[in-house]
């Protein structure tokens, strides 16, 4: 009876990600019904899938940061704003004061925390409701940023900069790097089977695992298969790509990343059990502001120029994102993988609906009522309860 | 006193770089007829600017310039500022249904045309897309008219296909961007013009061209002689811009306003109906199509140096 | 029309997939109280919460007859309106609302357009104040600024205030003290007068013994047995509810007791809402190596304040020293002192204790996390490991270790944050009512586990409100009165009597003046 | 020491909108000093006081509606489109349609009660988070708008409805209104000395009464002095004042306000104890959908147009105004005055700023850190603890 329980539980788990999946499923194929043409359809093209993933890299940046703020059961309404900000500050480091690329990205990733953790310390330590220190951003941050430019694009020279948003990674390389990451899968499963038989801890029979690993494969070269075959991977989706696994990681499988869940869904007991949730919070903004370094840097490196409107409402994309990901409002349960797909969702319709040249005010409708269903969908399928 | 008056200036959204300049250039001569100047940025946001015009009217200011941010929902407010018995000008946009003393611009729908125009100079026959300004924003639309009106008759005759046409939220470069990315996609890369409304969305447009290679190639349009827009258009990525000489209009606007402040008659060129009573005395200045081969003239208007366009 | 009030029959409740009631059957007679006895998870709370509607008919199998027809409630109004009020386990007060506002909360008292009548419900609830033996509550103050015992008394309050046919209490002593336990006891006797039916859940057989006049016991949701009191004791009971017999509920073992490991100098506490309050008065005592000092004193007495205060967690303004193994101890937070070796069971299981999303096995790691990872990395296995290991040891009753701990009955709730404490290996451990809401069986291994941590040299504080559990575990008693310490005894031939008074302390002696 | 307790509450209740009220003292004289020129100050005016209570109008109206659903523990997004939305439906129905005014008002009032109604279905009985509910009515309101107005502004003829916005009540006609509230406020006082006489509570001294009427009536009078020595009460104001006196009677004194504050406080708890928690926060949520719809009519009657970006962002400054008012982030404490003054402390920043001509970035960097130190102060004050 026990391992029935734990396999309801599981395949629920599974089974979230799972109706995300069917959903993509669904959007795309009506989008690639709707683009057919005489020579097939437009939108289920490797080009429109690259374009599609390079559109979805800046959201899914923020929102990767994103959901671990709202699972800490805070919200930061200011990222939209600091990435325009940190944009705005490379253009001017590299186009006024000449500061070559490496610098640049440094000076404006340092920016980026220290910001986030100047936001945290309100936040955690000065105990204000993260919603007002991000209201508060929101305002403060664009205001410097169009101080900072006079209002005025600030176009980019570099082409190092420029490469950051716009360039692809040669030919193949995908190829390798996704060989790379199946033998580390394949690696660890092995090495979780012989820790649990030395623990004498049931050990799931050898066929299981090694599906799972064949059809994670199976995707992996699927996906890089489809973008090598346009012009390789694009660099700003390689960068979402390991942040996002980078994270998924220290969500699951570190100390930091438990942690952040249990903050979230009980921080007073949390910090009873002897942990120093302040410190936690902190951190959890800080690592928001770097996101918003990245997702600012990528945003001035696809534009050429850093523009004083840069990331306006970006906060909106990112939150909704996690959202439609199935991280809980209330905090405490969430998943970077959720978040992106979210992203992915956003995007999908966005791009879409733009391929149709539907009408801008239809496209509002669409998304506003697609992301009220997503979020109402997961809270009847439970996972999001409390 | 009448020797040298206030004057407010209350301004659509200073984030812009354009309405920066013209901010600039307006204080400048100003000060040097003897007026103070007190600025207002409405943040693209219509009560907001009520609410700023208003408070000039407080100030007792003499006459009050306004950049509407919406052109149709000034009535009430101006109706205060003529009882308080203060002058009232239009600047760039045409104040609708109120009773304003005067009316300077380059109005949008001859920039619209003007934009049409070197496209079609470019690549007359073709696949077009048309990248609107902001949903909310009134003067898109106008721009968007000025534009039909010119490829109307060839839209007729066949040799120009509008392919599409989206509309850029809050003029949002990035969201330029996305859009004709798709738009491309979509059309297979068989796009030849693109008409867009000004250089930000310019910009975000050129950078989707470039990433297919296609920047150069195709014609671009824009609007306001943005530092980052003539770069493109010197490159010759970006086919031109619509200049609108800011220090004259700016200049122009100035003295009209000392005028009317000290009661003066201002040298007016045209009388404009703007759905008041009377019709609006206006001074129209003539906006100028910049490409590659007169950009100078942005040099020799002091609008930037030779040394920022890297000529 | 039957003879009973009420007649619950073959209750199913399950809880995904997780039988939590299979099959039960209650009944009840007007003017009856019945005792529902039963270990923790058994599955008490929850047939009350299908009785009541809680859980609404249809979420639940079975029938429930009430005075002769079928009851198909689907919200809480429908069955109070039927006569049926229920008294919640866990708190169920509105902390920022007045008492007033709490006790009608849900039938306020109304002037025309649905104004507030608030002298009427002020006055109604002083008189409730007065009956329930609490005349200085103010009724016009956010409950927030009354402690546990006085806010279980008010939300008894708030139940006595509606008309109930049958009273049902869950717990309703977990937070009262022995005085406070006989007024409650006293009304419920006299409700029975009035022909009031009650059914009391306690894990206090003795109150049970006091007031009931039947006992029905179940087992894993499913039914034991029901029998009149008269024909039973407490130890049948208890072997009922457990399965197995229990001689001695306190299994006192001889053991070594040494040095003073640690010590507390003039601890003092601020009242959080009103400064010039002191909660705890200049405290000073001493704790020895393999020692279970026992705290005893009456709801209010600041006892969780001094402990708060000790693991560095009590937010109002506070002083004190202290000195581990000989050593000064500085501790600013909860982190310092489980870092230096002291530990705490919190008081206030769902506020403090649990973290509801989680599983049952991270709630027991949550402390000791880095010592299961490398370089941040945490070796899933190896925590599973110790996970599996206290779940045994403490005889947590759970589906599975991933089970969220939200869904596991009070007392293994219980269980879970004692392993959580006892993981980091303290040298000093505060338990603020250990037994709170614990069934005897646990309670006796929770007992035993002591004695087996204090033989191998850990020395325990145990904050307690039951005088007996003071009396039969502790090596010595210090007695808290209104923030002061009244009294420290070496727990030798020391009586119920004797502590009482120290509790009482001065106030009493100005009684007798 | 009952009574003791109760004063020290009492105290502390009154003491913050004490605070409120100082920071206001401050910033005037500030503004007042810097505006200061030979004739006078053009800041402390008659004229720009009822400027100031103008603009402040629909930012009040929103926050009077805000408040309760912040003390019910929840969000509302969507109030500045849903008030674009509502404004643009009336301009068409008077321009367009050409409803009379009476007309026009009563549908938009409707319509904006159903919306709201219908957002708190999905936040109270669809269980979908009201963040969510609020971020995608942003979306799909501002969308319907300018679907309905083809993007393009809708100008209003009928003076009636223009009344709304601009015109004043005739001379005088304030004073009467101040001192029929001022007898209202006598009467009162005394039925409550009676009242609590009856049911042997203790009555305050006589003296201490008078006192406290004899402050408030003079506030009252100065105030409706100052408007009435300009050109009278403006009507929006009057409204906003009607608002606010019916919601702050509302949130005191009445069964549905206190459930309010109960279920924000602990809904778990209110509901066990009965109450019907869903249909609560439905309404709730339906009475912000009136305050839109007002808010709505009033900007459009100030617009004398229904424009497609009308009320753009207005959530966030309504929301602010709750929050530097005091309402507690976590639900279940807050006050409609409070939420007032909040928004007069904002406007009065927006007016004093734009008047002493400070360049908009500044202006956005003193907003946001103002809203911050204000938070701030408040959650030191431990007022906005929990
Ligand atoms: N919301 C829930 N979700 C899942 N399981 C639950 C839930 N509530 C209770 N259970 C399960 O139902 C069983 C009975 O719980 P219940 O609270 O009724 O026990 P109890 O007899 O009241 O115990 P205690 O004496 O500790 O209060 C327990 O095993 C518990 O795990
Ligand atoms: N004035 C108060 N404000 C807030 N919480 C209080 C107040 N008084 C008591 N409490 C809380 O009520 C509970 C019991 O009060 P207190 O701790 O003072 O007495 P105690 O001796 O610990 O009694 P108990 O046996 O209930 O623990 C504790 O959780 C305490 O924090
Ligand atoms: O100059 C442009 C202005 O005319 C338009 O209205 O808004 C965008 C600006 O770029
Ligand atoms: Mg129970
Ligand atoms: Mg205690």
């Amino acid at each position: 009876m026990s391992s029935v329980a734990k396999n309801i539980k599981t395949l629920f788990g599974k089974y979230k990600v799972l109706a995300l999946g069917i959903a993509i499923v669904v959007i795309w194929s009506f989008f690639g019904y709707m683009t057919m043409t005489a020579d097939g359809s437009s939108f289920l093209t490797s080009r429109n899938f690259s374009n599609l993933l390079r559109q979805m890299a800046i959201t899914g940046m923020l929102a990767s940061g994103m959901v671990f703020v709202i699972i800490a059961g805070e919200i930061d309404l200011s990222v939209g704003s600091l990435l325009g900000l940190l944009g705005g500050l490379a253009a001017v480091l590299d186009a006024t004061y000449k500061v070559p690329v490496a610098g640049t990205i440094a000076i404006v990733c340092f920016a980026g925390v220290l910001v986030g953790l100047m936001n945290g310390y309100w936040v955690s330590y000065l105990r204000v409701p993260s919603f007002i220190v991000g209201l508060a951003g929101m305002l403060a941050f664009r205001g410097i940023l169009v101080g900072l430019t006079q209002g005025s694009t600030v176009p980019v020279e570099s082409e190092g900069l420029i490469a950051i948003g716009q360039a692809y990674l040669p030919a193949n390389i995908g190829y390798i790097l996704a060989l790379v990451l199946f033998a580390v899968l394949v690696f660890i499963s092995l090495r979780t089977r012989t820790n649990r038989a030395k623990y004498n801890l049931t050990v799931a029979p050898m066929w299981q695992d090694a599906i799972k690993l064949g059809v994670t494969g199976a995707l992996i070269f699927g996906f890089v298969h489809t973008l090598e075959s346009y012009q390789g991977v694009p660099v700003p989706v390689l960068v979402l790509l390991v942040v996002a696994g980078v994270f998924s990681f220290m969500a699951n499988s570190t100390v930091f990343g438990r942690r952040i869940y249990a903050i979230g869904s009980n921080l007073e007991a949390t910090r009873l059990s002897g942990v120093n949730v302040q410190f936690i919070k902190m951190s959890i903004f800080g690592i928001m502001g770097l996101m918003c370094a990245f997702a600012g840097l990528t945003t001035t490196a696809r534009l050429a120029s850093g523009s004083p409107s840069a990331g306006n409402m970006g906060e909106l994309d990112a939150i909704a994102s996690c959202f439609i990901g199935g991280t809980s409002m209330r905090g405490g349960a969430g998943t970077v993988s959720g978040a992106m797909i979210g992203a992915l969702i956003m995007t999908s319709l966005d791009n879409g609906m733009s391929m149709l040249g539907v009408e801008t005010f239809w496209q509002m409708i669409v998304k506003g009522s697609i992301l009220l269903l997503a979020v109402w969908v997961d809270v009847m399928s439970g996972s999001n309860e409390r | 006193d009448k020797a040298n008056p206030k004057i407010g200036f209350s301004i659509d959204d200073l984030r812009v770089e354009r309405w920066a300049r013209d901010r600039d250039y307006f204080v400048e001569a100003a000060k040097t007829m003897g007026a103070t100047v007190s600025v207002q940025s409405a943040d693209a946001n219509e009560q907001r600017q009520i609410s700023q015009i208003e408070n000039l009217i407080a100030q007792k200011v003499d006459v009050i310039v306004i950049v509407p941010f919406n052109s149709k929902v000034l009535t009430n407010v101006i109706k205060e500022a003529k009882k308080a018995g203060i002058k009232v000008v239009s600047y760039d946009r045409l104040i609708l249904n109120a009773d304003v003393d005067a009316y300077i611009s380059f109005d949008n729908e001859r920039v619209g045309q003007l934009q049409a125009e070197m496209v079609v100079k470019a690549q007359p026959k073709g696949s077009y897309f048309m990248l609107g300004g902001s949903p909310t924003d009134n003067n898109a639309k106008l721009l968007r008219e000025g534009q039909m009106k010119v490829l109307k008759p060839y839209v007729d005759k066949g040799d120009i296909k509008i392919v599409g046409q989206q509309w850029v939220k809050e003029w949002n470069p990035s969201e330029a961007l996305s859009i004709i990315e798709n738009a491309l996609t979509a059309n297979k890369n068989k796009i030849d013009a693109i008409v867009a409304s000004n250089d930000g969305t310019a910009g975000g447009a050129i950078q989707a061209l470039a990433a297919q290679n296609l920047a150069g190639k195709v014609a671009v349009s824009g609007q306001d002689a943005d530092l980052a827009a003539c770069k493109r258009v010197i490159a010759g990525t970006q086919t031109g811009t619509v200049y609108k000489p800011l220090k004259l209009i700016a200049s122009e606007a100035a003295k009209l306003s000392v005028q009317l402040a000290k009661g003066e008659k201002p040298a007016f060129n045209n009388a404009l109906d703007n759905g008041s009573a009377k019709k609006i005395d206006s001074l129209l200045l003539t906006p100028t199509i910049i490409t590659k081969a007169n950009i100078d003239t942005l040099v020799k208007d002091n609008f930037y140096t030779a040394k920022q366009l890297g000529l | 029309m039957s003879e009973y009030l009420l007649d619950m029959r073959g209750i199913v409740k399950e809880f995904s997939g997780v039988k939590a009631l299979d099959g039960i059957d209650l009944k009840v007679r007007a003017g009856e109280c019945v005792g529902l006895c039963g270990e923790n998870g058994a599955g008490k709370s929850t047939l009350m919460k299908v009785l009541s509607a809680v859980y609404p008919h249809g979420t639940w199998e079975g029938q429930i007859f009430w005075e002769g027809q079928e009851l198909k409630a689907r919200t809480i109004r429908e069955t109070e309106e039927a006569g049926i009020v229920i008294i919640h386990q866990e708190l169920m007060l509105v902390p920022q609302l007045s008492v007033a506002e709490n006790i009608f909360m849900g039938n306020e008292i109304t002037l025309p357009g649905g104004r507030m009548n608030y002298s009427a419900m002020y006055q109604r609830a002083e008189e409730l104040m007065h009956e329930l033996k609490m005349p200085d509550i103010n009724v016009a103050l956010p409950v927030m600024h009354y402690g546990g015992g006085h806010q279980q008394l008010i939300e008894i309050a708030k139940a006595l205030n509606k008309k109930a046919k049958l009273l049902i209490l869950d717990e309703p002593t977990s937070s009262l003290t022995k005085s406070e336990t006989q007024i409650l006891l006293d009304i419920i006797k006299d409700l029975k007068k009035k022909g009031v039916a009650c059914v009391m859940i306690s894990h206090k057989l003795d109150e049970i013994a006091e007031v009931c006049d039947t006992i029905s016991v179940i087992r894993d949701g499913t039914h034991v047995g029901t029998r009149p009191m008269s024909e039973m004791d407490t130890n049948e009971i208890i072997t009922m509810m457990v399965g197995r017999e229990i001689k001695n509920l306190f299994p006192r073992e001889e053991h070594p007791i040494g040095e003073v490991i640690f010590e507390a100098k003039n601890v003092t506490c601020y009242d959080v809402n009103n400064p010039k309050r002191k909660r705890v008065d200049n405290v000073s005592f001493q704790l020895r190596k393999g020692e279970i000092l026992g705290v005893a004193g009456l709801v209010g007495a600041g006892r969780t304040e001094l402990a708060m205060a000790i693991f560095g967690y009590y937010a109002g303004h506070h002083s004190l020293e202290m000195t581990l193994e000989g050593k000064p101890l500085h501790v600013n937070s909860p982190k310092d002192a489980v870092e230096q070796g002291i530990c705490m069971v919190p008081e206030d299981r769902k506020r403090h204790g649990i973290v509801p999303l989680m599983g049952v096995g991270h709630n027991i790691t949550i402390s000791t996390l880095p010592s299961y990872a490398h370089m941040g990395r945490i070796d899933a296995e190896a925590e599973m490991h110790t996970i599996q290991q206290s779940i045994a040891r403490m005889r947590i009753k759970t589906a599975t270790p991933l089970l969220q701990i939200r869904g596991l009955s009070g007392g293994n709730q219980q269980k879970a944050v004692v392993s959580k404490m006892l993981l980091p290996n303290p040298k000093v451990l505060i338990l603020d009512e250990p037994t709170r809401g614990v069934d005897v069986g646990a309670k006796y291994e929770i007992y035993k586990l002591m004695f087996e941590l204090v033989k191998q040299g850990l020395s325990i504080i145990m904050i307690s409100s039951e005088l007996p559990e003071v009396l039969g575990i502790s090596d010595r008693v210090l007695v808290m009165g209104e923030g002061k310490l009244r009294g420290d005894f070496v727990n030798q031939g020391l009586t119920q009597e004797q502590v009482l008074t120290a509790a009482l302390g001065q106030s009493e002696q100005s009684l007798a003046a």
